[in-house]
């Protein structure tokens, strides 16, 4: 009985296209990496110095792309590209966790990240298209006294678990409490994450997918949005906007 | 687009609740401080959980962005930007998200100390990743440090008296400003590199040249539908890159019009440049001669008869000069005649040569000629702060030499510095170092143990802008008179001490005119006599009964501005008529290179101390963590060089080993370094990190006073040694290094 | 099938051509089948012998063992997915993975009734077994030994068959710690 | 004894008889005592001194080194974006590839009643069990927080989770459980009898030991009947338990949305790879037993070399069937970013790799092993094995950390270093050889047994004038 209503239930969400969504204007994008330290600032993202840094086990969440066209002088930036986690709706990275440490939220409709379940298998962040989960290679400590300004809405990890964005649950759920005590929905606009929010040129837009009058769905039915790797069918929730 | 904006207004009303709860958390003018409380025992306001948010203004740059500080148990979490304030309307960028990472370095100085010349304020290997305690005790109580202060003040003439300041905070000027009016002290010199870099008295000598009076141009980039930049990367830390970031998100977002144009005229794609529609790799110290070339081909496609600024100029012989093809200047030129609203910006290494004021003529000349003065997207005179007559503006670099000079002649006994670190921001040639030895006495008042602080007799830390009280003027940027107020969002981490609290408690014990200069019990006093007079100003963003309800008010909405327009429009009769100068700019020093230092995107002058925004990866190289010079891999093969192999850069003024980035976007006979790294103090995340550009700078001006700091010629050599920079970008992926020979 | 008074012989042939005759003759004298027992050093068959054959039940526990680990797979792939709090949803596959469960399936089976193969070893043949037996280590050797354990023939008659069928050596067997 | 017998005649006869080892029957009794003498034969200094090496190599590199990598993390290793995955997964798909040889051996050659194998299917099925112990060890070094391993056990536990049954890992971990456990089982069965006889004529601890593990067997009917059976059973049940594992394995790989990984032969791929290795890496074995036990010569001779080279050129031939359907595969596809991976595995900085690994793979035993005499040449062979294991590593090397350093985000590629993997990858080969010198001196490694079965069912029969070997089934 309990058992099929949670099938349902299941089959459901399963087909829903998503909740929470992200449109990011790569014209706009001056790649100033506001976002970048936002980012680390509210999730408690470690540094890890200059030699891992270098040798790409910097915990970035969110990591501004930029290639090159062309050769000088007809040489050309190509539009920075904000890279986080897609929050695909068909995850590649999550089946294949055998802890149920990376798994899709019915609430939420995102790809969660569940640190205290994870054994560090690191098979997630390899089948992920995006290469956008960071692992804790090393316990990287802060000295103090910089633990004060640890954010307590967001578990600090230790060493050997994978992390990743999250679209900044904590400030989703914080707004979706206040909302409820005061008997109302979350209105669109009413917080957003901690890259939208610093960004100075307002290129990223981020809100209720499923909700048609919301900024960023009018965003996505504009004819140039692109989603990465799409065509691999992992149903990712950040719509890009080509740069020129 | 509408919603964008109906969002953005929501962001105001939500920072409006946040400060709301600011004033409501009694952080009014009756409670100074928040105490940071253990988690069991919190202020009565807090509830568990439950955050408080206070508004106040980032200092990581002078722009006076606006910040609401989220705190908890009085301890600050997260730095969001001010949604009332017109300058940044709640954004901020990658410096002022990091400001925490400044609050709570591991290496700050923890109280009074009077240390002998040279000696360490910290431990020199401290681990950054472990919490090790690396920093000289203090060694004095405050009242002796105030006793020490009133002495130095008292004990000297007047004019042995000097006080070195940063660009912010802006009370603690005015403060200096007025003791020194009262008691004939010399008045505070203001200097920062950002403001070396950016070329400021430059721009405003041009300005005056051209419409008769100076002050600070504002570039309405967001109203504009075509953008010529030459050189200022408005992008990066150029003036206030918050709200031009801002106004180039309108260029090309630009809802009511055409996606706007783009171009950007620089020898290293800077990553301003990056976002243009086209970057011209021009030739450095043609930027005149190319402005006015395409002033004159503006002309010739208006059909106009050519206004004598642009009248003795070839573009055949610009073209041949600057390396840009004479069709791709007419291309240019239709794209800037045709615009309704074009608009032209002079800024960064164009106006840093020795015909830096020339560039910038001739570029305000090329907006008198797109008569945009005054009109949405055009030039206009930023609006003065309130309480601000006229734009002042910091010391060029020449009076900072002359200044210099007083010290080692002698001239001063006395030396106070705040909030500048003119040992590591000044060229090495100018050698600051050297003459601080000339003053007897050197305070510091720093907050980090900068290498100026290690060069003093005391240090007296100020504290943190996140501890502190002030206000900031906002020089340039929004159309508002703004006046960014900051407030305390925790209590004092240290046992630090306001400098304007020690300042007046010292004039107080010195007595005499310094008494009466000074009649104020404290800085939160001295900030309301300066608030007070707002209080009658009309079209004010709040209006309150009395000065209480005002203070407070100030304090929830971080500061206080206009909601009229407060932009000048200059008086451009003449600037047309000017006979202008397409002469090229002259390099010093011998050398088959340009030099071009440019300022660090992610680390400014004072980032490097933050372990954050030294992990930021670069905007045009994703190098994190160090210094890099820039070289065109055509050239870097023709002297055999490859990517992280260290060379040997010399110019008349010094020499300076760095590793190389093979950088496709830079001339062939340019090569460019980062400023912002290079500390040899400045606590354990900045010290022996890579290298610091200004110990290349000799000592050339601009006729406006400002260092020359672009135009330089050096030479390179191999050194055969390596170092790996550690980027964030795949150089096999990017580049296509390393994946074997193309297919 | 061990009396007090029984006669208990132990009689251990070169080869199994006279071991497979004695078996035949002393048949013919009357003793049962059940009375013998061949004990060699290499698995020689019933048939070689011509002794009746040999039950075993591995088969069957193996059988069962194999029932028994697709059970418990069943359990892993159809029941424990709803013991959760909380239905946990992986990508968009299905509650139940349909391959993955015949992997498991799979698996579980085989061990299960590898498991008990080799459980049924023991259990038929009464392994771990650290009492004293009846045994010649010449055996080993590759000799065949017949152990016979009769009452109700004499034992003079068998030793005698034994004897003319070519028997190396037959002695009274007693237990003994291997 | 037997040598003169066997320098006596020259008859074609004789000929056989010496080649044979199935025609050249001892009596029992000689045969146990050869198997004794090998196994007690007091070990020389040279012996001991490499037991102490490998010793201190497992102690300090595997042990201590893992030590350090607990405490330190997984940063000591050369992972990271995107290479997260390096050494010490190739390890486990190395180890496991070995111990594919010993199931091969044992069960698929005994069901297709391969007679050569009656000598070693015993030395095989070691191997099988050792190499699942280091591939276990290999792959819980890799966990990022291996002291939680316990989590992926299907148990009830207070967290109320149970194993995510869509990941291939935990697949991976049924598996090899139940193939570490089966093939145990399925080198202890015919384990018994020998023990047995070595109880009978040891003494002292041994004694004991050996009474212990014949569980008080003596070869009754009923016993033979029972372990037949059972033998039976294992021979033909883990043949499918061998194929599964591997192909799981393959699955981690196959299963990901990787470019040149998500293909669907990479399960058989991985099968003959494994055989590859696993054949090579015995071969090896059985040479050095020959080599340095007593007696070893009589019961391992040419022809076994012989015949394992020859499933060594068959199973080459098919490892390069695969190899070159799937890269054809790979290549007719034209995505770009394999196309990219191909470029990078043939160009890229480890090019060399690539092409080494088909030179140890295909080239050299393609060169050597076609011909009969230098097959039938045990030092030869056992090269020819080694090397293949080399390229067999390479080829695991190629698909896991170089493969990995292409992905679809090119800002993300980066190469490989690996860092403190290669000592402890280092330490599992010495706990290897270690085990397996151990295991030489405990339990007899040659089945006597089942070599006398072989030898009475071989004869020499003449047809006209002919002399042929003829093999009567005694089952």
């Amino acid at each position: 009985m309990a058992i099929e209503l949670k099938i349902s239930e299941v089959k459901m969400s399963a087909e829903q296209s998503g909740k929470w969504g992200m449109v990011i204007d790569q014209d706009i994008c001056t790649g100033c990496q506001a976002c970048v330290a936002a980012c680390a600032m509210e999730n408690n993202i470690s540094f890890v110095g200059e030699v891992d840094s270098g040798y790409g086990r910097s915990m970035h969440w969110i990591r501004i792309e930029r290639f090159w066209e062309g050769e000088y002088p007809e040489v050309k930036m190509t539009a920075n590209q904000p890279m986080l986690c897609q929050q695909c709706g068909h995850a590649t990275c999550e089946p294949v966790c055998p802890a149920f440490a990376t798994v899709h939220s019915q609430a939420e409709q995102l790809n969660l990240q569940v640190y205290n379940r994870c054994v560090g298998t690191r098979y997630c962040a390899n089948n992920c298209p995006y290469q956008v989960r960071a692992f804790n290679w090393r316990d990287y400590k802060r000295p103090e006294p910089l633990s004060n300004q640890l954010n307590p809405d967001v578990t600090v990890r230790r060493v050997g678990v994978m992390e990743k964005c999250t679209f900044c649950i904590q400030r989703i759920h914080k707004a979706q409490d206040v909302a409820k005590s005061e008997g109302r929905e979350v209105v669109d606009g009413e917080f957003t994450t901690a890259c939208a929010q610093a960004c100075p040129a307002n290129a990223i837009t981020f809100g209720r997918v499923d909700d048609p009058e919301s900024l960023v769905s009018q965003l996505m039915k504009q004819s140039h949005g692109v989603k990465h790797l799409e065509e691999l069918g992992t149903l990712p929730n950040v719509t890009y906007f080509k740069g020129g | 687009m509408s919603n964008k904006f109906s969002r953005r207004d929501f962001l105001k009303l939500a920072g409006v609740g946040a400060a709301t709860t600011a004033i409501l958390t009694g952080c009014g003018p009756a409670s100074r401080f928040v105490k940071r409380e253990p988690y069991m025992q919190m202020p009565e306001y807090t509830y568990n959980g439950l955050s408080t948010y206070y508004a106040t203004t980032c200092r990581e740059c002078a722009a006076g962005c606006g910040l609401v500080v989220r705190t908890s148990q009085g301890r600050a979490l997260k730095v969001e930007g001010n949604a009332n304030n017109p300058l940044n309307l709640g954004k901020t960028c990658a410096r002022g998200q990091a400001t925490l990472q400044g609050l709570y370095n591991p290496n700050r100085v923890r109280g009074p100390i009077k240390h002998t010349r040279g000696e360490r304020l910290y431990t020199a290997d401290a681990n950054p990743f472990q919490d090790e305690f690396a920093d000289a005790t203090p060694n004095m109580d405050w009242d002796a440090a105030t006793q020490a202060v009133a002495d130095a003040l008292k004990n000297h003439k007047p004019e042995e008296i000097a006080f070195l300041m940063g660009m912010a905070p802006d009370h603690l000027f005015d403060l200096v400003t007025d003791l020194a009016a009262a008691t004939g002290i010399n008045a505070p010199v203001r200097f920062g590199a950002l403001s070396m870099f950016e070329s400021r008295a430059t721009l405003s000598q041009a300005a005056e040249n051209l419409f008769g009076h100076g002050g600070l141009p504002l570039f309405d980039v967001g109203g504009a539908e075509v953008v010529f930049s030459f050189g200022a990367n408005f992008l990066e830390t150029w003036l206030s890159p918050v709200s031009y970031t801002r106004g180039f998100a309108g260029l090309r977002e630009a809802k009511t019009k055409q996606r706007g144009t783009f171009i950007q005229f620089e020898s290293r794609m800077s990553s301003t440049a990056g976002k243009a529609d086209e970057w011209m790799p021009i030739r450095p110290g043609t930027e005149a001669m190319v402005a006015l070339a395409i002033g004159k081909l503006v002309s010739d496609a208006r059909g106009i008869t050519v206004p004598h600024a642009f009248s003795d100029v070839d573009p055949v012989v610009v073209a041949s000069r600057s390396g840009i093809a004479l069709a791709t200047l007419q291309h240019l030129a239709g794209i800037f005649a045709n615009s309704t609203a074009a608009l032209a910006i002079p800024g960064g290494a164009a106006l840093g040569q020795s015909n830096g004021l020339a560039v910038a003529e001739a570029v305000l000349a090329l907006n008198a000629l797109a008569e945009n003065f005054g009109r949405h997207g055009g030039v206009f005179f930023s609006a003065l702060a309130p309480n601000q007559t006229e734009y002042q503006r910091p010391a060029s670099a020449r009076e900072m030499q002359e200044f210099a000079q007083k010290m080692a002649d002698g001239k001063f006994k006395v030396l106070f510095v705040h909030g500048v670190n003119p040992v590591f921001e000044l060229p090495a040639s100018l050698d600051f170092k050297n003459a601080l030895k000339g003053v007897e006495q050197v305070i510091s008042f720093a907050t980090f143990p900068d290498e100026t602080a290690f060069e003093s007799d005391y240090v007296f830390p100020d504290h943190h802008s996140l501890e502190s009280w002030g206000y900031q003027r906002v020089v340039t940027g929004p159309a508002q008179s703004v006046l960014s107020g900051a407030q305390p969002v925790v209590s004092p981490f240290y046992d630090t001490r306001a400098t304007a609290d020690v300042l007046i408690a010292a004039a107080q014990l010195a007595g005499g005119e310094f008494a009466t200069a000074l009649p104020f019990t404290d800085e939160v006093e001295f900030l309301r006599s300066k608030i007070a007079p707002l209080m009658e100003e009309k079209q004010s963003f709040f209006s309150a009964p009395d000065l209480n309800t005002f203070t407070a008010y100030f304090q929830q909405y971080g500061g206080w501005w206009k909601t009229s327009d407060g932009r000048r429009v200059p008086n451009t009769s003449n600037a047309l008529g000017r006979e202008m100068s397409p002469a090229e700019a002259k390099f010093a020093g011998e050398g088959e290179f340009f030099f071009v230092p440019f300022v660090s995107p992610t680390m400014a002058e004072a980032g490097a101390n933050k372990p954050w925004l030294q992990e930021l990866p670069d905007p045009t190289t994703t190098v994190m963590w160090n210094t890099w010079v820039e070289i065109n891999p055509v050239t870097a093969e023709e002297l055999g060089l490859l990517d992280d192999d260290i060379v040997k850069i010399t110019s008349e003024a010094g020499v300076l080993e760095v590793p190389v980035y093979r950088y496709p976007a830079i001339r062939p006979d340019t090569i460019a370094i980062p400023f912002g790294q290079g500390h040899t103090a400045y606590s354990r995340y900045a010290e022996g990190r890579g290298k610091n550009p200004a110990d290349l700078l000799g000592q050339h001006f601009n006729e406006a006073g400002d260092l020359a700091f672009a135009g330089m010629k050096v030479k390179i050599e191999k050194t055969g040694k390596q170092q790996p920079l550690s980027r964030l970008e795949s150089i096999m992926g990017v580049y296509g290094v390393g994946l074997g020979e193309e297919k | 099938m061990t009396e007090p008074k029984a006669v208990d012989l132990l009689a251990v042939f070169p080869d199994l051509e006279p071991a497979a005759n004695a078996i035949e003759h002393l048949r013919s004298i009357g003793v049962h089948d059940e009375c013998m027992n061949v004990i060699s050093g290499i698995p020689v068959t019933e048939a070689m012998l011509g002794r009746p054959h040999q039950w075993t039940n591995v088969p069957r526990i193996a059988m069962g063992g194999a029932m028994l680990g697709f059970g418990a797979g069943f359990f892993l792939a159809y029941i424990t997915p709803y013991v959760y709090p909380y239905p946990i949803q992986v990508s968009t596959q299905s509650f139940i993975p349909g391959p993955p469960t015949v992997v498991v399936l799979f698996e579980l089976t085989m061990l299960g009734m590898l498991l008990s193969t080799f459980l049924g070893v023991f259990l038929d043949s009464f392994f771990p077994n650290y009492r004293p037996m009846k045994y010649v280590p010449e055996v080993s050797d590759g000799k065949i030994a017949i152990l016979v354990e009769c009452s109700h023939i004499e034992e003079q008659k068998v030793t005698d068959v034994l004897k003319k069928m070519g028997a190396e050596s037959v002695k009274p067997a007693e237990a003994q710690h291997l | 004894m037997s040598d003169n017998k066997h320098h006596a005649g020259h008859s074609h006869e004789e000929h056989l008889r010496e080649k044979h080892l199935m025609l050249d029957p001892l009596p029992r009794g000689q045969m146990n005592d050869m198997v004794m003498e090998s196994m007690l034969e007091k070990p020389t200094w040279k012996f001991w001194v490499v037991v102490g090496f490998l010793s201190f190599i497992v102690v300090y590199f595997l042990f201590f080194k893992w030590g350090v990598l607990i405490a330190k993390g997984q940063g000591e290793a050369g992972v990271m974006r995107p290479d997260y995955w390096g050494i010490f997964l190739v390890n486990t798909v190395f180890w496991i590839g070995i111990s594919h040889a010993g199931t091969f051996i044992s069960a698929i050659l005994r069901v297709f009643r391969a007679e050569f194998r009656r000598p070693f299917t015993r030395a095989a099925e070691l191997m099988t069990t050792f190499g699942l112990v280091q591939a276990g060890f290999s792959i819980f070094m890799h966990m990022g927080r291996v002291w939680l391993a316990y989590w992926l056990m299907p148990y009830p536990n207070q967290r109320m989770l149970w194993p995510n049954l869509h990941s291939p890992l935990t697949w991976d971990l049924l598996a090899i459980t139940t193939y570490l456990l089966s093939s145990t089982m399925y080198l202890f069965l015919p384990l018994i009898p020998d023990v047995a006889m070595a109880r009978d004529r040891s003494t002292g601890w041994r004694k004991t030991f050996y009474k212990t593990l014949a569980l008080g067997f003596r070869g009754t009917e009923g016993e033979w009947t029972h372990l037949r059976n059972a033998m039976n059973i294992f021979a033909f049940a883990i043949i499918p338990v061998m194929f599964s594992v591997h192909t799981i394995v393959s699955w981690d790989f196959a299963a990901a949305t990787r470019p040149g990984w998500s293909s669907t032969i990479f399960g058989p791929y991985f099968i003959v790879g494994a055989l590859h290795s696993g054949m090579g890496a015995a071969v090896a074995v059985l040479a050095v037993i020959r080599g340095t036990m007593k007696h070893m010569k009589y019961f391992i001779r040419g022809e076994h070399f012989d015949a394992i080279g020859k499933l060594m050129l068959i199973i080459s031939m098919a490892w390069a069937y695969f190899f070159f359907n799937d890269y054809m595969v790979q290549w007719y596809g034209g995505d770009k970013w394999t196309q990219q991976l191909l470029h990078f595995h043939e160009a890229g900085p480890m090019g060399w790799m690539w092409f080494a690994m088909l030179v140890c793979n295909i080239v050299i035993p393609w060169a050597i092993l076609w011909n009969p005499k230098w097959r039938a040449t045990p030092w030869l062979v056992a090269t020819v094995g080694i090397i293949i294991n080399f390229g067999m590593w390479f080829e695991r090397y190629i698909i896991i950390p170089i493969s990995v350093t292409i992905n679809r985000m090119p800002f993300t590629w980066r190469l490989y270093k690996p860092g403190i993997e290669v000592p402890m990858g280092i330490g599992t080969l010495a706990l290897f050889i270690l085990l397996y010198m151990i295991a030489s001196k405990l339990i007899p490694l040659i089945p006597v047994w089942e070599v006398q079965e072989g030898q009475m069912a071989h004869e020499l029969k003449k047809f006209g004038r002919e002399t042929v070997v003829s093999v009567s089934e005694l089952e």
